[in-house]
């Protein structure tokens, strides 16, 4: 196949010849290209539509600031949309489609935008579509948003991996042009930890593209040859294809490494990007410095680009858009283009701004000229160029290099929120302001545009570095280079034009910003915000200054008084699988599993998610066919002989010093001074608010040691709390703590024979009948010959009730043990739904009840907050607030037609009163079904629930079309008195 | 000038030369009857209500930057009234039926888009809880419903349910929650405000209070001093060091909340999509953007700049009912400074100073506010009596313990 | 954002937990006859300077310390970090 | 001892040994492990009967030390001792033994898995995992830190020997992270 715009030289691989796809149609290109330069090479420089007016557009760079050209690459689930051509690396078999256009790129029904573009200017939706109201949502807003987006999503999960990393280093430095090699080469020389990143997978930046040398070598060759030997060192890491996408605190820089984009997929087990945090002392920035277009009337047609991409792609891809081209510029640096391209054998028409431009012999230079106008529907074909006598000439190209001059890439300076500065004889923003800390702008980046003066002042910036990090650097002498002095003339855009495109991604152009500032969006953020100016892909940073610049012409300001603009993470889109890495789908957060998990697995339990643990819900057995059968057997089984549960979810505490006693009366409102030894005591902490915070018990294994437990929920919080409680507000208290939740499989035995299977397990020297053992005792033992053991006699179910906790190795083992030999009790292994159903008949409170607005006096436990001592909260539980006469109070429900349910979350109403939240008197906390009463039943928050038993309120809840009379009764409704636990 | 289809018809056939300001540009008077000290949403709002409202016509909004330059130009455009607590319930059940009228009444598209907004349940607690707020929201006269998981697979048939860390266990919906296109919302009432007389005045940051036995007497700003019969304070992340002037300390923090844009992108996402078990909510702009966000950074912070780990968070939160996302790209990132109160509630209440009023502690759910926190302020200026849908608002609920707390977290800001 | 443990040195901020205003630690006596009034300030009401801010951190995934950080809140540039148990104790508080 | 077999914190009979490139991948469970944290006013005697049972002072901040009897540090005046398991089953009620009340014991074995890591470039691989400086590490570094969110103690005992401690609860979630970074690395 013949590309008919491939040119001589380059730094591709003409070896190695790649085919690939775009729209449905087979080209080749060579290894090293992009596909961009490959379709070029091609003659295709028509690659996408403009996002409004869908507008036929190429490439107008040949970078990552690339806005026009983007494509829908590869197919199936790897499909990602708005992937700039420019920057994709060519590889065997590569699919791209364009995007945002139907049916066709070349034929756009929706192009019709851009005949109706005198109705759709700037900020038009404002002011209409409003008639008739639901119109909106219904008719015009459904247009709009199918017209709008630019790609598509595949709608199928990404099936690649994405990887995070870590990395510390003395110095990073972010670009690999001139200014950053010969940073990295002088602080690689000191010994000091380097990382090199660049976005590119060729290092040297404009090396690459520009014809200049550096002593005898091509400019390539010596970027080449500096990073062959930047790689050898082995203090210095290079990192090609990495994007340094944000400067955060103290020194941290996101990387985005894109390991595998440049391959058909990741190779097996190879993540596709990494996002590395990189932990640097000292920064670098020498991004190098991004073309600007000047902005003319129809500056969008595919073929128009900026002066230095065509340059890039005539040096380092060997490709030209065309025979014959002209260059639009302001600047020296236009005529650089003009010179490889004709060099190259492309005949090149300068424009030059300027009226005294330099001439030379290869080309025709029209000093003064203006380009007015372009011509060409799908590609340029023609350019208008209007001269200093206003004679018009037509020039028949096929491409149109313009250079505006140079923005230096100050993005990462400003991620702290930094300004850029002004600098009047670049007509350009430099870095300036507060700068991140420890980073020092180089190179282009700073406004310093020479190859040799780059060089140099990558040295200076990794020399004042390594002064601060204390190390010595030898000054390197670099060879003679290219020090052309940028010579520019201010000249923004051509006066006149009907439509000239200022942002050429989004549509905007030079009179939508005449209209911001009739209609007084003046302000820099009212511009980009009521025009979308900036606001595309390429984040402005091919738009923003011509857009300051025209709106500064209008309001008769200069561009700094107009404003700067804000960049914030991240410099280039980034895929946000990368900022993922590896938690997504089942690894999105760890697991964890209890001491029986493995067993409750061969039992076919089915598990739920407890935060991050799993646990075992209910054990369906065969013939079950509804969970509420397991349930239900569940609990009759152990409230009739014996079940078991793993409980090691709950937190446990480890509290261990001479002031534990003391200690935990701080934390828990109610007194812990006296408890016994061998004893154990429910307890209830607040937090300092005085609203409830966690429950549970405390056993005093030793005068000095305690064991508490937490909530499963809250096993993290009441940790830190406690020590903030015992670091911060009591540091004289002699008292240590560790979490010890993980260290005992604990299991709760419940029911009548829970005692008579406890005792085959239980070392003999351990008594544990009522006497020796009775309710609340807590008791270090050994279990089965003697293996260590705690053995705790809580109940949250009401019945006679033990909690035994082995090393979480035996956890397993202790389980099977307990099922085999409570096989003549018919023991039943538990998950947490019967759990909940006998709390819940028990009356005991949960998670659902210890919600972080109820208080001691809502849970009917008041009295329980100690007035004799001081413990975290008990004062400001004393607010009037929170101990009304009305108060909610923690009671049971029980339907009066005992076949209905009593859902959570229903609210309660007083019989005969409105329904409305006026009238709203409590609400359902937890609720079940009772096989032992043979009803469901509810507790739940009533005001004045406690003076209230017996009455009929109605149970409503209208978003599940519940409505209902319960009788209000004590939340106790099994065992009130407690007579089971105490057997 | 009334915006109409017809309008724009005329004015692209005689080239757009009729368009006046959407507000004017003036310099500030000697005094005023009203000062709304900042011209974020909520200020310019509460000029507009008072001026239509509350027939007051010496207004005057104060903004120290530009108008619209604080949270209600950077936040994630989401309206809603899917709250719990009766005194929150009503008020922003007030707001959303204002935005329901809000372009008519402003005679503004500001693209109020009902879309509707999901809340993904993952758990039986989780369930229970929202079927008390559902029933909450219903019993104050908001709309919700309980979706089952096949329910919303029909509308977001790509969500993560093969293998998912966290099994998705239904929702519960408000259809008429939805966005806003955020920036309209402030040039919107700005031009209504202007209209109806107020002035508004950018680049005037008031320096201190004028305070004399016990009476606030106006403001000294960097142009000049302003004398006013009443002052409102309306300055969200900046509420702190603004009544520090007047020598109050408030239940407040500031703190920075992260938010994200990705890419345009052809319509994916219907409404407002909110993930119950990560930190994630999401919807779509009119453009194709993602728009999404997660907690805040979790420190005190007025830089209006974040951290890459919650930025990490938040996108393992999209990436783990969204899988697809892997391959869109973020676009963008930026942080605001939320006024962080000590119950997750606001306060628009009288000061200790007379003529000095306060609105302020929105944390990050400002936005929605907008029109309910203007129509009340307006009211609490114009009267001296609280709205009736704001009357649990007050600064002495801590002192008397009846906070507000939506989230059950207690004193610590940066939990809500 | 990194932190400069006194201990271990710079670590990631995403290792430690943020409680707030370092004022925590003042808790007031509960037995002052303005107890009440003195914890809903201690509660509820906040200096939130901009600028310079003592406040707490908890190294959860690291050594279980509590920090007393100096953080300017608009450049967050860190300039003391202290062990809060140290702070408390030299501040007088005990049992 | 008891009549009740083991489980490893994988759920396996044996531990788990597997080889990715260089590196072999072994879980540990033969160490036993106890939590000594220093009594108020009691530090000196801590580190004395420390050093007195391992045979050397007790490891300084983000240290470990020690060979068949080892130690790492925890936090301030804590530290957590390893020992071989046959025979130190028991070493939680050892120690708390040995100084009474000078320091509070607290029985460890069972809350952590442990997985050791032996080959070359272990700090490629470790990079992928935590924030810590692994490059740096020479041997006796023991830093608690966050892998995967889950929160370990990762101990340099060459630089071609690595332990990571994690939650026992978690070690499938904290080997499923360590397969894939090796499979990402290697």
């Amino acid at each position: 196949m013949t590309s008919p715009n491939r040119l001589n030289g380059g730094l591709i691989d003409r070896d190695q010849p790649l085919n690939f796809i775009f729209d449905g149609r087979q080209y080749s290109g060579f290894k090293g290209d992009t596909l961009a330069s490959a379709l070029l090479a091609n003659n295709v420089r028509l690659m996408g539509r403009s996002f409004k007016y869908h507008r036929p557009r190429g490439p107008m760079t040949a970078g990552s600031e690339e806005p026009n050209a983007l494509v829908e690459l590869r197919t199936g689930a790897r499909h990602e949309p708005n992937t700039r051509a420019t920057t994709a690396e060519l590889f065997e078999g590569l699919t791209a489609k364009s995007q945002n256009r139907w049916p066709s790129l070349k034929w756009d029904a929706m192009a019709i935008n851009d005949r109706l573009s005198s109705f759709l200017t700037a900020g038009f939706y404002y002011k209409t579509f409003m008639w008739p109201t639901s119109f909106w949502e219904k008719v015009y807003e459904p247009i709009i948003r199918k017209a709008a987006g630019l790609g598509t999503l595949s709608h199928q999960p990404d099936p690649d991996n994405y990887d995070k990393g870590y990395l510390h280093c003395d110095v990073l430095i972010i670009g690999a042009g001139p200014a950053g090699l010969a940073a990295a080469l002088t602080a690689g020389n000191s010994g000091a930890s380097v990382i090199l990143a660049d976005e590119d997978y060729l290092l040297g930046g404009r090396l690459n593209s520009e014809t200049h040398t550096i002593g005898d070598e091509s400019g390539a060759d010596w970027a080449a040859q500096t990073v062959a030997e930047l790689q050898t060192m082995p203090n210095v890491r290079v990192m090609n294809r990495s994007t340094v996408i944000g400067s955060f605190d103290h020194g941290v820089y996101g990387v985005v490494e894109r390991v595998s984009d440049h391959r058909p997929k990741p190779l097996t087990g190879k993540p596709r990007q990494i996002l590395w945090r990189v932990y640097s002392k000292h920064a670098i920035l020498s991004a190098g410095a991004t073309e600007r277009p000047i902005v003319f009337e129809n500056n969008d047609r595919p073929g128009i680009m900026l002066a230095s991409a065509m340059r890039s792609y005539a040096n380092r891809w060997a490709v030209t858009p065309g025979k014959a081209l002209a260059v639009f510029t302001n600047n020296d640096d236009g005529h650089k283009t003009a010179v490889d391209l004709t060099t190259l054998g492309v005949r090149v028409t300068v424009i030059d701004s300027r009226e005294n431009a330099p001439s030379s012999g290869s080309y025709e230079t029209i000093a003064g000229g203006r380009i007015t106008n372009t011509a060409g529907r799908l590609g340029l074909t023609h350019v208008e160029v209007t001269t200093t006598s206003c004679t018009i000439r037509s020039l028949e190209v096929q491409g149109l290099g313009v250079s505006g001059g140079w923005n230096p890439n100050v993005q990462l300076t400003c991620h702290q929120r930094g300004r850029p500065q002004w600098d009047e004889a670049l007509s350009a923003f430099v870095p300036g302001g507060v700068l991140p800390k420890g980073l020092v702008p180089a190179g282009a980046a700073n406004g310093v545009f020479s190859t040799q003066w780059a060089l140099r002042s990558g040295q200076q910036a990794a020399t004042e570095v390594l002064g601060h990090l204390g190390k010595k650097s030898e000054t390197i002498a670099f060879p003679e280079a290219e020090d052309a002095p940028a010579k520019i003339e201010p000249f923004w855009h051509v006066q006149g034009a009907k439509r000239a495109w200022v942002d050429q991604q989004n549509d905007v152009t030079a009179k939508d910003i005449t209209l911001a500032h009739q209609e007084n969006f003046v302000s820099v953020e009212h511009l980009k915000r009521y025009t979308t100016l900036g606001m595309a892909t390429d984040q402005g940073k091919t738009s923003n200054i011509a857009g300051l610049a025209i709106m500064a012409e209008v309001s008769g300001k200069n561009i700094p008084e107009v404003g700067t603009t804000m960049f914030r993470p991240p410099y280039t889109p980034t895929a946000i699988g990368a900022f993922a890495g590896r938690s997504r789908d089942e690894h999105f957060r760890p697991v964890r599993k209890t001491p029986s998990h493995f067993w409750a697995e061969e039992q076919g339990a089915v598990f739920v998610e407890v935060g991050m643990w799993l646990r075992a819900q209910w054990f369906p057995r065969a013939g079950e066919t509804h969970w509420r059968q397991s349930v239900d057997r569940e609990v009759l089984q152990t409230r009739n002989s014996v079940g078991v549960c793993d409980v090691t979810t709950l937190g446990k505490i480890d509290v261990q010093g001479d002031d534990a006693a003391e200690f935990l009366n701080k934390v828990y409102c109610n007194g812990f001074a006296k408890l016994a030894v061998g004893k154990t005591r429910y307890g209830l902490m607040l937090r300092e608010d005085g609203v409830a915070m966690d429950d549970g018990t405390a056993a005093r294994l030793a005068e000095d040691h305690f064991v508490v437990t937490t909530t499963t929920a809250n096993a993290i919080g009441v940790y830190r709390h406690m020590e903030f409680v015992r670091q911060c507000l009591f540091p004289d208290m002699n008292v240590q703590l560790i979490s010890t939740t993980e260290a005992w499989a604990q299991y709760a035995v419940a029911g009548p024979n829970s005692r008579k299977l406890l005792q085959k397990i239980v070392d003999p020297e351990f008594p544990i009948d009522n006497e020796a053992f009775p309710f609340m005792a807590c008791s270090e033992i050994t279990v089965r010959g003697g293996l260590r053991a705690r053995l705790f006699r809580i109940s949250f179910s009401g019945e006679l009730a033990y909690e035994i906790a082995v090393p979480t190795r035996y956890g397993d083992a202790l389980m099977r043990c307990l099922m085999k030999e409570g096989e003549e009790f018919d023991v039943v292994p538990y998950g947490t739904e019967a759990l909940g159903v006998m709390r819940i008949e028990k009356g005991h409170a949960a998670g659902n009840e210890l919600n972080g607005t109820t208080t001691a006096l809502n849970l009917g436990m008041g009295r329980m907050v100690s007035k004799k001592k001081d413990s975290i909260g008990s004062t400001l539980s004393e607010r009037e607030g929170l101990n009304e006469d009305d108060a909610l109070k923690l009671v049971g429900f029980k339907p009066v037609d005992l076949a209905n349910p009593v859902p959570a979350g229903a609210h309660l109403m007083t019989k005969g009163s409105p329904v409305d939240a006026k009238h709203d008197q409590g609400y359902v906390t937890s609720a079940c079904y009772s096989p032992n009463l043979g009803h469901h039943i509810g507790i739940g928050y009533l005001k004045s629930g406690d003076t209230r038993k017996g009455e009929i309120v109605r149970l409503v809840s209208p978003l599940t079309n519940v409505d209902h009379d319960v009788e209000v009764v004590s939340a106790h409704f099994i065992d009130p008195e407690g007579e089971r636990l105490r057997a | 000038m009334r915006y109409s289809g017809f309008r724009v018809i005329k004015e692209a056939l005689t080239g757009h030369r009729g368009w006046g300001p959407a507000w004017r540009d003036i310099d500030p008077k000697s005094s005023y009857d009203y000062i709304i000290i900042g011209g974020g949403g909520h200020g310019l709002a509460t000029a507009y209500y008072l001026a239509k409202e509350f027939g007051k016509s010496r207004v005057a909004v104060l903004e120290k930057d530009w108008i619209g330059g604080g949270n209600v130009g950077r936040n994630t455009t989401i309206i809603r009234s899917n709250y719990l607590l009766d005194g929150n319930e009503p008020f922003y059940e007030f707001s959303l039926k204002l935005w329901e009228g809000l372009e008519q009444e402003l005679n503004y598209n500001a693209m109020v888009s009902q879309r509707g907004i999901l809340n993904l349940i993952h758990s039986d607690a989780q369930r229970d809880a929202f079927i008390r707020r559902g029933n909450a929201m219903i019993l104050n006269g908001a709309d919700a419903e309980l979706l089952s998981t096949e329910q919303i697979l029909k509308s977001y048939p790509f969500l993560n349910v093969d293998n998912a860390r966290f099994p998705i266990m239904g929702g519960l919906a408000q259809h008429r929650g939805g966005t806003v296109r955020h920036d309209a919302v402030a040039w919107g009432y700005a031009r209504g405000a202007d209209q109806r007389g107020v002035d508004i005045i950018q680049n005037c940051e008031v320096t201190g209070f004028k305070i004399e036995n016990g009476r606030c007497l106006g403001v000294d700003t960097t142009r000049g001093f302003i004398g006013a019969q009443k002052v409102g304070a309306c300055v969200a992340g900046s509420s702190s060091r603004l009544m520090a002037k007047a020598s109050m300390r408030l239940p407040i923090e500031t703190h920075v909340l992260q938010a994200f844009v990705s890419e345009g992108i052809k319509p994916l996402l219907p409404g407002v999509i909110t993930f119950g078990a990560g930190h994630f909510y999401c919807s779509q702009s009119d453009k194709g953007g993602l728009v999404f966000g997660g907690d805040i950074d979790g420190y005190n912070s007025y830089a209006q700049r974040g951290n890459l780990p919650v930025i990490e968070d938040v996108c393992e939160g999209g990436m783990a009912i969204l899988p697809m996302l892997g391959r869109a790209r973020l676009l963008r990132s930026w942080g605001g400074v939320m006024d962080m109160s000590m119950d997750g509630s606001p306060i628009i209440d009288r000061t200790h100073v007379d003529g000095l009023y306060f609105n302020g502690g929105w944390c990050y759910g400002g936005f929605k506010a907008t029109p309910a926190s203007g129509f009340a302020y307006a009211h609490l200026l114009a009267t001296d009596t609280p709205h009736q849908t704001a009357t649990a608002y007050r600064f002495d609920r801590f002192a008397t313990g009846r906070m507000i707390d939506e989230k059950g977290m207690g004193n610590q800001p940066n939990l809500h | 954002m990194l932190i400069n443990h006194p201990i271990l040195g710079p670590r990631d901020a995403s290792e430690f937990v943020y409680l707030g205003d370092a004022n925590l630690i003042h808790r007031p006596d509960w037995q002052a006859e303005d107890a009440l009034a003195q914890f809903t300030k201690y509660g509820y009401l906040r200096d939130n300077p901009a600028g310079e801010h003592r406040e707490l951190w908890f190294h959860e995934q690291g050594d279980r310390s509590w920090l007393i950080v100096t953080r300017n809140t608009l450049t967050h540039e860190i300039s003391k970090v202290e062990m809060a148990r140290d702070v408390a104790s030299a501040e007088g508080r005990s049992k | 001892m008891p009549n009740l077999q083991a489980i490893t914190p994988l759920g396996n009979k044996e531990p788990v040994t597997e080889t990715y490139g260089p590196v072999t991948l072994t879980e540990i469970t033969d160490i036993a492990l106890a939590s000594v944290s220093a009594r108020l006013g009691r530090e000196q005697d801590t580190a004395a009967a420390l050093e007195a049972f391992l045979g050397t002072p007790p490891p300084g901040a983000a240290e470990h030390c020690g060979n068949n009897l080892s130690a790492f540090w925890m936090g301030p005046d804590q530290w957590m001792i390893e020992a071989p398991f046959e025979t130190h089953e028991d070493l939680a009620a050892r120690l708390a033994g040995t100084s009474p009340n000078a320091y509070s014991v607290t029985e460890q074995t069972d809350a952590w898995c442990r997985f050791d890591l032996k080959g070359p470039s272990l700090s490629d691989l470790f990079e992928r995992l935590c924030a810590a400086d692994t490059h740096a590490f020479t041997g006796g570094e023991a830093v608690r830190t966050s892998i995967e969110h889950l929160g370990c103690f990762v101990l340099c005992r060459t630089q071609n020997h690595f332990s990571v401690i994690g939650p026992r609860s978690s070690a499938g979630s904290l080997y499923h992270a360590l397969v894939t970074a090796f499979r990402s690395v290697f």
